[in-house]
């Protein structure tokens, strides 16, 4: 089934002709309390473009994309479709004038079935009734479409984060709208699946609908989108056409600076004694995985999506238990019956996804960041307020976490602020040896290389670094040596001397 | 696209067959479970329970049932949307007491008088419903306290209504209601049938089962899908609200009155058997074969315990420890088959 | 209400009329009255040497009296030679009705039930006769039915002996003696039966005055709570009646609480064992014994299994319990 | 650099002073919502309520909401740990009758046995809520079904002890623990202020406290950042039975004797006093200032309403309005408050 063929059904709303203005939004302004999230940004959507929204964690790119979707509602400014005034007060409303949105944080209903997350909403049915046989067969065509190969009556319980990802891709692509928000849609998703995600774009702009596109990825920005729009500190900084940016400007627009990274220095472990030994670990979603890691480096796992990166990461820092297999650490076993016991023995892990496990999304940045070195906080029983405040603000201050305050709930903040936070959260338990499950998820090219450098600089003091990244290009830029998974196994181990991302995804795929 | 070819070699395309197969398992496991335990006590009871086996007794069972199970309909829907409804007691009494109001003072009980009185006691129920669901709903309380509020509430109104008398009916087609058979089905069964049919066809059948199980689910990912939530939510206590107005018309059927100060604490009964039933009381997980199977073991237990002239503290102290037994081997068995396959 | 002046004498005879009306269509005022009139017999008879089985349906057993009864019941039925099964409803309505249904399936030779209200027992003793299963009625009952006897309890006789005795101990005061009332559960039978044929010997006698009336539910600890609030807002109470022995330790537990012990009489009904040290050391003036029916009923079915006729209905009040009494030996009703 | 340097003049951090004093605002906001209910309260019945006024009346008031308080500190942290009691009313009658067992066949009660009764007490209810916390957080059973059943057991052990009858406490040091005074200050009502001093301690300065609102908020956040979650649902459902356990000790002081069928439904009203005082039954969110000012306010509300001799019916209905009318008042001035910052 090809993507064109889907395409053809009936969409929500008239089509326009190409290049034609079908959405302006006018001096568009939106605060949460004090903080100006959105202010005066006017721009425009064309009939078949594909439209990047770029900017900073926290520049409002997700709070401007949901005033677009009717999520939030602006406190100034209009919003036009087709040249008349609209105004949504629910998202239902955005859906029905064939405006659908992907959010950043992801939002599968995981007690339904692939196939009823697929067609939320738009079930086939006729008056209310749903035509439960035509469901599996609709749901597969879109699951087709995005490289989402399970089967339609799965859990989504099971699917990973990924896996979830791509579903929420085919999803909005059934609401069949005609302007089509993706905010971050790659930020999970392994480089090839995020290959596939772009020649799907490009599909959907050919068959005339717009996509809003927002990623801090700029090789993706400059290959699929038509124009750029760059926010900064909620206000609007420029549209470009992309023909006319590389990737260096871009990098200019958004931070404002040239981001520097210091080429990576070749360094080889393997004469020292190693701080982990995995040998032959079998698990949940692992059959058989063999790891070496040595003092003051810096490990890459890559592999596709659903190799079992995440389980080897949970095994590790004590959340699952092996069936088999053993471990080794500083030279003596290591079998941690919990996450507490792991962090006791110095290995700390950030979790693949900070929503379900990394955050307490109503408490504070403060909150947050004391509570995995609560032990180091005071004596005996008794919790130090005044060193918990001490420790937050330092750590604020160190990952350049832009919150106003540390009593700041952690979900008044941006996605990439947010996984700051969880970082924050980890390091100050002063961990010997760093599990990072992508930890550049959603975070912008600024803080990219911040947290790349930090992670430099604790290699440097000695510790210990495993780095998960479904973006090989990262895995290149940052490890001293990559390890390769696929189908529960470490099917490569190399050194991160003259590789490259073409050796990474053979071996991914299929040695 | 050589990428999609290549990724359907995956492993998690590669384990379809057997998650599917697994789902189906898990599924078929926790009536299975529960089956289980049920068929477990209806066999020992069989052996040690005198007059346990008879068809009599069975019927019994199953019309004494029939009124929690129709509430559990509805609960199950609200438990469903990770709501609760604490009401139900209150509400049974409330509506079941407006009905008895309407026929006591008729000699007379025609056929039209009985649908007028069902009518009556299913509408109460909705009214009760909707009240909740709009201080859930529109004013955000959460659905514990507000229900709680309501329980107080509706009690109150309803021992108002006739200072805390019970009102009789007179003898006729309404008493027909609660004890009445049609061939060898007691009329309660087989309106209790009808509720799950009801409930099976919008739970399973119609698009708003799927919004009130995403709700359930995910109340913020549901709204970003378009779901307008208040308005389910408003549903979703009405429809509660009517099976429980309709249990509470069958209840007064079934004394021939309208009881104001009865049925306290009848909530937790409903609320149990939706749960023994496996509906999570998170949201989003659940069925209604479950919430049936549920209500039947509570009320087969307490049955063969009666007929067993069990002290009545005793039978507290093991209604208690068999509802932990029944999750927690029900639990097991869902882990089991799903870490199985 | 404003407790400074006293009640105008309209004010009284309207209450007293409408008591005399809330107690007119009373079943135990009424069944008092018809008392020991009318004989019935059983459908059928046992054959000589079978066990009788009495199936007891309860209406809880969360009350002493409650778990008194079944005791009294079971001595009594063990005496006689016969087998009895109790069944608690669990102080529900529709789970004793469930009971019953259930004890049908197993055919006994008899009924007896203490229910925990009456209405709508019909269809179901409709079953039972039609099983020629004769039914008979503890403490409360019915009075259009077809039981076969019925021994209930005297709660207005209750109400008007202690009323009685307090009309007379008040006999010299001076001025209107100022009463507060803490009836039992709200709108049940035995609580107005009680209530308010004690209230009405009270007004009858013109030297009294009800100040308040707070519902204690029958239990100790709403009785007490309800006793702090009349103590707020009417200080100067001198009697207070607790509609059951319980309701009077509330009372007299809240009395002691603000430090007002000794200075307010109590009394209460029930004569259940915690009452009498209090009647003893004097903290309460005085109860009336409440007895336990059920081993009455044994015997009567005992009887009518056998052949014999019994009457309709039977009425036992128990005797008042003051300090000189519990001198001569008065023993606790349960 | 000169970006660097205009990030730090950015919105968010010229923001930082007023968002501290939101911080600070909405947060006294809450208990402000709160205590403006109960003063608007208060000064109603001071105008209507004959005889609230009055020191006897006030500190009445305070006595009675004592044991509800005493009971609504365990139930605050349950509920912070995203659990519920719902075994609290049995768990009272039975701890109260065990005591009053011990005490029961003495002659003389001295102050060590006293102290005896009330540890027997108190372990008692520690008792009830490891198994509790046993069912919960070792087999996995929800926590509504699990203290549901615990209710029902329970309960049925109480009456199974003492066949449901009353035990009397011989009057002396006991009762005193019940209806003494300090100075002004009734016992009971000291021995409630402890109780909140012990919770506060746990809560806000010890590291425990931290740990609570954080399998709260986020259970599986929490474990993966060291907390050992049975371990700490053991702590708090232990620690919310001996809380549960004193209230039953002072239940029984204060009505000198053990009442094992007594408290049905209590769990009610202090679950009532925990939300209504704003702690969230979702988790991670609440204070015990809150859950204070919760109790005091229903308590404040009944006895007006007996004062001014409204009728039993209406105090229901009206206590179910003013539930509802003071979360959702409460809310919006909530929002309100950290709208305006
Ligand atoms: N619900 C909210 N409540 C309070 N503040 C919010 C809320 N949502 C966003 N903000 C604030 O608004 C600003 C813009 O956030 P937004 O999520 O739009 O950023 P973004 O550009 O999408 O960043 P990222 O790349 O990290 O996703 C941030 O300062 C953030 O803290
Ligand atoms: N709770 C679970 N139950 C069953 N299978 C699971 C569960 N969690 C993960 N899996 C499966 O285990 C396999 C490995 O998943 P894992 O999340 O470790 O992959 P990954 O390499 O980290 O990929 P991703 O990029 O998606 O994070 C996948 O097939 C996944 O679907
Ligand atoms: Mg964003
Ligand atoms: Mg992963």
């Amino acid at each position: 089934m090809s993507l064109d063929a889907l395409l053809e059904g009936d969409i929500a709303g008239p089509m326009a002709s190409p290049g034609t203005v079908i959405l302006r939004g006018e001096g568009l302004s939106k605060a949460f309390g004090g903080n100006q999230a959105v202010d005066q940004v006017s721009f425009d959507l064309r009939a078949g473009e594909v439209h990047a929204f770029v900017g900073e964690n926290g520049a409002g790119k997700s709070t401007l994309a949901k005033l677009i979707a009717g999520v939030l509602n602006s406190d100034e400014g209009t919003l036009e479709v087709d040249g008349s005034p609209v105004h949504f007060p629910g998202p239902h409303d955005a859906q029905a004038a064939g405006i659908a949105m992907v959010h950043q944080e992801l939002s599968v209903v995981s007690s339904l079935s692939v196939a009823e997350n697929v067609l939320f909403g738009v079930e086939p049915s006729r008056w209310g009734w749903m035509h439960r046989q035509k469901m599996s067969a609709t749901a597969r065509k879109y699951l087709d479409v995005v490289g989402l190969h399970v089967p339609p009556n799965l859990s989504t319980a099971r699917l990973s984060t990924a896996q979830r990802q791509l579903l929420e891709i085919a999803h909005v692509l059934a609401l069949n709208a005609r302007i089509i928000i993706l905010d971050e849609p790659t930020s999970s998703l392994a480089t090839s699946d995020a290959h596939h995600l772009r020649e799907l774009i490009g599909a959907l702009r050919e068959a005339g609908r717009t996509v809003v596109l927002v990623s801090h990825d700029f090789d993706e920005v400059l290959d699929v989108a038509d124009r750029v729009t760059c926010l900064r500190d909620g206000q609007w900084v420029c549209t470009e056409p992309a023909e006319t940016l590389d990737h260096d400007k871009l990098i200019r627009l958004v931070t404002g600076r040239d981001v520097l990274v210091a080429p990576r220095e070749a360094r080889v472990h393997t004469g020292e004694a190693p701080v982990l030994e995995v040998r032959e670990l079998t698990g949940p979603g692992l059959v058989h995985a063999d790891l070496v890691l040595h003092p003051g480096e810096i490990l890459g796992i890559g592999g596709l999506v659903g190799s079992g990166r995440t389980e080897l990461m949970r095994i590790l820092a004590g959340d699952v238990r092996p069936t088999a297999g053993s471990m080794m650490l500083f030279g003596e076993s290591f079998a941690p019956s919990a996450p507490s016991a792991a962090l006791k023995r110095g290995v700390s892990l950030v979790p693949e996804s900070r929503k379900e496990q990394g955050l307490i999304l109503h408490a504070t940045v403060l909150q947050n960041i004391e509570l995995a070195a609560l032990d180091s906080l005071g004596s005996g029983p008794f919790f130090r307020a005044g060193a918990a405040r001490m420790l937050a603000a330092e750590y604020v201050e160190k990952l350049r976490i832009k919150v106003s305050s540390v009593h700041a709930p952690v979900n008044s903040l941006s996605g990439g602020n947010q996984q700051k936070v969880v970082l924050a959260k980890v390091l100050a338990t002063q961990p010997r040896v760093l599990l990072l499950d992508e930890p550049t998820k959603g975070i912008d090219v600024g803080a990219k290389a911040e947290i790349l450098t930090l992670m430099r600089g604790l290699a440097a003091q000695g510790i210990s670094v495993v780095m998960v990244s479904s973006v090989l290009q990262e895995l290149l830029d940052s490890c001293d040596r990559i390890v390769v998974m696929r189908g529960g196994r470490t099917v490569g181990d190399l050194e991160n001397v003259d590789i490259s991302e073409e050796d990474l995804a053979r071996l991914a795929f299929a040695g | 696209m050589t990428m999609t070819e290549k990724s359907e070699l995956s492993p998690a395309s590669s384990t379809r067959r057997t998650r599917g197969a697994a789902r189906l398992s898990s599924m078929n496991l926790h009536d299975f479970g529960l089956l289980g335990a049920l068929l477990l006590l209806v066999c020992v009871y069989a052996i040690i329970a005198p007059n346990f086996l008879t068809e009599f007794n069975l019927l019994n069972v199953l019309r004494q049932v029939s009124i929690v199970a129709i509430a559990a309909v509805g609960m199950t829907t609200v438990i469903l949307i990770a709501g609760i409804d604490l009401s139900v007691g209150s509400t049974v009494a409330f509506s079941g007491t407006l009905a008895a109001l309407f026929l006591t003072e008729r000699t007379e009980i025609g056929v039209i008088a009985v649908l007028i009185a069902v009518t009556i006691a299913v509408l109460a129920g909705a009214g009760v419903g909707l009240l909740n669901g709009l201080i859930i709903g529109l004013l955000g309380v959460p659905a514990f306290i507000a229900t709680l509020a309501t329980l107080t509430g509706v009690r109150g109104f309803a021992l108002l209504l006739t200072e805390a008398k019970p009102v009789s009916v007179p003898v006729g087609d309404y008493s027909w209601l609660g004890t009445g058979h049609i061939g060898p089905l007691p009329v309660p069964v087989l309106i209790m049938a009808l509720v799950f049919f009801i409930g099976y066809v919008l739970l399973s059948r119609m698009k708003i089962g799927r919004r009130i199980y995403a709700v359930g689910g995910n109340e913020s990912a549901a709204r970003l899908s378009g779901v307008r939530v208040t308005r389910l939510i408003l549903f979703v206590y009405i429809f509660a609200g009517a099976c429980t107005g309709l249990a509470g018309c069958l209840a007064s059927a079934r004394l021939s009155s309208g009881q104001p100060a009865g049925f306290i604490g009848f909530e937790l009964d409903v609320i149990a058997a939706v749960v023994v039933g496996g509906t999570s009381l998170m949201g989003g997980r659940g069925r209604l074969s479950g919430t049936f199977f549920g209500a039947l073991l509570i009320g087969v237990l307490g049955n063969g315990l009666t007929l067993m002239d069990v002290q009545t503290y005793w039978k507290q102290i093991l209604t208690g420890i068999v509802i932990v037994v029944a999750i927690v081997v029900d639990g097991i068995i869902r882990r089991r088959g799903s870490q199985a396959s | 209400d404003d407790s400074g002046g006293s009640a105008s004498a309209e004010d009284v005879d309207a209450r007293i009329a409408e008591i005399n009306k809330s107690l007119e269509d009373n079943l135990y005022v009424k069944a008092a009255a018809e008392s020991g009139e009318g004989e019935n017999t059983c459908p059928k008879t046992l054959p000589e040497g079978e066990t009788a089985e009495i199936v007891f349906s309860i209406e809880g057993l969360s009350h002493p009296f409650l778990v008194g009864q079944v005791d009294k019941a079971k001595a009594k039925a063990e005496e006689q030679g016969a087998t009895l099964t109790v069944i608690s409803g669990d102080d529900d309505v529709n789970k004793q009705l469930n009971g019953v249904e259930t004890a049908l399936g197993s055919n006994p030779d008899a009924l007896m039930m203490m229910p925990a209200n009456t209405e709508g027992l019909g269809p179901i003793l409709q079953q039972y006769e039609d099983a020629q299963i004769p039914y008979f009625f503890t403490q409360k009952g019915l009075l259009e039915s077809n039981a076969t006897n019925q021994v209930l309890a005297p709660y207005g006789e209750e109400g008007k002996i202690l009323g009685e005795y307090v009309v007379e101990h008040y006999a010299d005061s001076e001025e209107p003696v100022k009463v507060a009332l803490i009836s039992g559960i709200t709108g049940d039978v035995s609580s107005v039966a009680r209530t308010g044929s004690f209230e009405r010997e009270l007004l009858e006698s013109g030297n009294f005055e009800i100040v308040a009336e707070e519902p204690g539910e029958y239990r100790r600890e709403e009785s007490q709570t309800a006793m702090d609030s009349i103590l707020a807002a009417h200080p100067d109470v001198e009697l207070v009646f607790g509609a059951n022995d319980e309701g009077a330790l509330g009372a007299l537990q809240a009395i002691k609480a603000a430090g007002k012990g000794g200075e307010i009489d109590v009394v209460g009904i029930d004569g259940q064992s915690d009452i009498f040290p209090a009647i003893e050391s004097g903290d309460v003036l005085a109860t009336v014994k409440h007895m336990q029916t059920a081993p009455y009923v044994v015997e009567n079915i005992m009887k009518c299994l056998s052949g014999e006729a019994v009457p309709a209905f039977q009425v036992f009040p128990g005797d008042l319990v003051d300090a000189a009494a519990i001198e001569e030996g008065a023993e606790p009703a349960f």
